[in-house]
């Protein structure tokens, strides 16, 4: 049952050194800066972060990166305008990348959330980011054997929860939060808005409270 | 004294975790549903798609698009939401049903599990979400009678009729007793009725003994 | 880009003798009861069908095997109090059957509509219905290997659609329709009700029209 | 004459079939969408989450939760929809894409596409959604200029840098000329300026060519 907390702080508690984070977000859209930020204020180092994008300018996923506490970043595309911690990090050798189609970060989320062990799929078949993976030739074409990500904690951004974890999301916000959720042990989500039950249409609900443990409208 | 089914279903529903995501299997493992209390705060999930289901329809309430799995009429309960069948199973098999409770054909002393085949010759079977529930929530119960009508016992060493699932089974609810399963055998948790050595002997299996007897 | 079509009749044309259909509905709901009969008019045999249930009563999937138009059921559900018509068949030898656990029904499908090759799963491990599969251990557990379940045709119900082919369903009658539209080449749907674009709450939708060949409202 | 990238963009809009689905590529390929007839029924996927995507947003109209995969603002048109990652990336790989328009490093005349990583030393690499959408869409079209500004082909042999997806492009817009690219080598559609002697001694490749020259 998900526990709607007062403050963002309340709501980061106990996130261990070494987690491995899931961070929502696509750019900035969908990205939950007050949960980052709290997650800095709490100190929780060494972490592995997943995410879409390594950080963009200095707020959110980008001020985790600069405050050193992301060992590692697992991402599609951390290289952009406005990535400048993130680079300076890596040609430092202060941070480890490990890119990811982004299609496999989705759907390699999605099967740690979903049972499934494993999956074949061609993407990025006979391509450096396939190198060393077990591959399988199914219907005449390449496969690549890929494996679940999962994540202790899914740090994600919603629109709208009701007090039983139910989430709605806005236009492409969307974007990584309803893989997330699935896909980690706890996962907290920031919201504009927490509504009492019956208040979301069943019929649009996107995340159910089953995959939501914690909310907080920030 | 032995229990019926209505109150096997309210044992069950007696060890349901307050706030627990929860699917009862077709057949007497609905009942369990009339037995958890109003602010339990458990949450229905029925695998044709949806979460937070209510009681029975009747009636006008009645809605031909709003079924249970076993495509009985029900009803929405506030907060509750659809999806279809992937996310549905992605639920399920992803590990976030708290507790599924199933019927039984026969179950092991280790957990295993038979419930969708009797294997007799000609007999059409149906798995339905079976293997998906055993396989994936977090703890599977069973609730049966403890005997077949022939007096057959359906706790066993080993089953004999097709597997749903190996070592899935964590507790057992029957009519005449609980028991733990899992690696170590079976370990009463209580009795209905008869002592731990008339149960044994009974089910010809060796059986560890909770102190409890009701 | 969908076809609103006038009738049934011309939402099914076309469909071969041999090809594999999948029926949307769980039981009764959401099961396109036009498009079946209108299939049965068609005249199309020694189909493979894939559904949950083997027909109930003697409408919809059941009329169609009663046709003997169905040379095989692929299905999770089969044996129900009303499922008499493919209990004879089958009694009879006049119809296979393969039966499937419902999430592997529908992973299979969704497999078949994700570009996924095959996937590893828990589920049936060690039973019947994994008899002769491919299995590996993964973290420790025995995962079976499953291949995706592809239609030439899917008819679906659902309860509205724009004229761009979006859908959006009904309660629990959403069951398999979102899957199944996916997971064909040519995908038809049954609808109370079409509307203008714009009409639908694009955050609202469940298929997006991409999925969707041709509509009918029936 | 050789087209400047708005006629390339044209050219591509021109080969694009009414009523189709299509991803249009961050960079270059973005400009594609400014040359398709009002009334072409196209709808455009963004990866990020949305079909029907509508123009740029300017003024009051930008919205932050609103962008595309550059992550620029944009509009929604009537008939839209919205849908996470995994179930956008569904769409790519699993073939829903009538076509898919990208740009390119390198592009090899057997259709291997190199757009992803310079390979350089210290390169910070970016891969994005083009590895699956170079596997998933059921055309590839590539537009780029035909030679980099160094004179280097880049409609090579074998592609030199790291590739993205191996035989997927089908066809190649430049500024200089059309290509069918497949098993058979690069096959030249049209031309915009040179003969195709001339590109064949200019690519250092075998082309065989189409008759149109414009």
């Amino acid at each position: 049952m998900a526990v709607i907390c007062d403050t963002a702080a309340e709501a980061v508690r106990g996130v261990e050194d070494g987690s491995t984070v899931l961070v929502g977000g696509f750019g900035l859209a969908g990205m939950p800066v007050a949960l980052v930020d709290a997650l800095i204020e709490q100190g929780a180092a060494d972490l592995t972060v997943v995410s879409n994008n390594a950080g963009n300018g200095d707020t959110g996923l980008a001020a985790l990166l600069a405050a050193g506490r992301v060992r590692k970043v697992v991402c599609s595309f951390p290289r952009q305008a406005d990535s400048w911690v993130f680079e300076g990090l890596h040609r430092a050798g202060k941070i480890e990348l490990e890119l990811v189609p982004q299609g496999n970060l989705a759907e390699r989320m999605r099967a740690a959330g979903a049972g499934i062990g494993a999956f074949y799929c061609p993407t990025g078949a006979g391509t450096l980011l396939a190198e060393g993976k077990e591959t399988r030739e199914i219907d005449g074409r390449t496969h690549v054997l890929e494996y679940p990500i999962r994540g202790d904690v899914a740090l994600i951004g919603a629109h709208r929860a009701d007090r039983m974890g139910n989430l709605v999301y806005r236009k492409t916000a969307r974007n990584f939060g309803p893989v997330m959720a699935t896909a980690a042990a706890t996962t907290i989500v920031q919201v504009a808005e927490v509504v009492d039950p019956g208040t979301l249409d069943p019929e649009s609900v996107v995340t159910p409270g089953i995959f939501v443990d914690r909310v907080v409208a920030a | 004294m032995s229990l019926d089914r209505h109150r096997i279903a309210a044992r069950v529903a007696r060890d349901i975790p307050r706030g627990s995501h929860v699917n009862l299997g077709i057949g007497q493992p609905t009942l369990v549903a009339d037995h958890l209390p109003p602010d339990s705060g458990v949450v229905l999930h029925t695998e044709n798609g949806m979460l937070n289901m209510g009681p029975a329809a009747t009636g006008g309430d009645v809605d031909p698009d709003l079924t249970n799995a076993g495509k009985a009429p029900v009803t929405e309960l506030p907060g509750a939401s659809y999806f279809h069948q992937a996310d549905s199973f992605a639920m399920v098999r992803g590990g976030h049903l708290d507790v599924c409770v199933l019927g039984a054909f026969q179950v092991s002393v280790s957990g295993d599990l038979a419930n969708w085949h009797t294997g007799a010759p000609g007999a059409i079977p149906a798995v339905g979400g079976a293997m998906d529930l055993a396989a994936g929530a977090r703890r599977v119960f069973v609730m049966m009678t403890l005997f077949a009508e022939d007096g057959t016992p359906k706790l066993v060493p080993a089953c004999t009729y097709p597997l749903t699932g190996l070592a899935c089974v964590t507790r057992l609810y029957t009519d005449l007793a609980t028991f733990d399963l899992g690696p170590r055998g079976a370990v009463v948790r209580e009795t209905h009725g008869p002592t731990v050595a008339e149960l044994s002997g009974r089910l010809s299996l060796p059986l560890a003994g909770g102190p409890a007897r009701h």
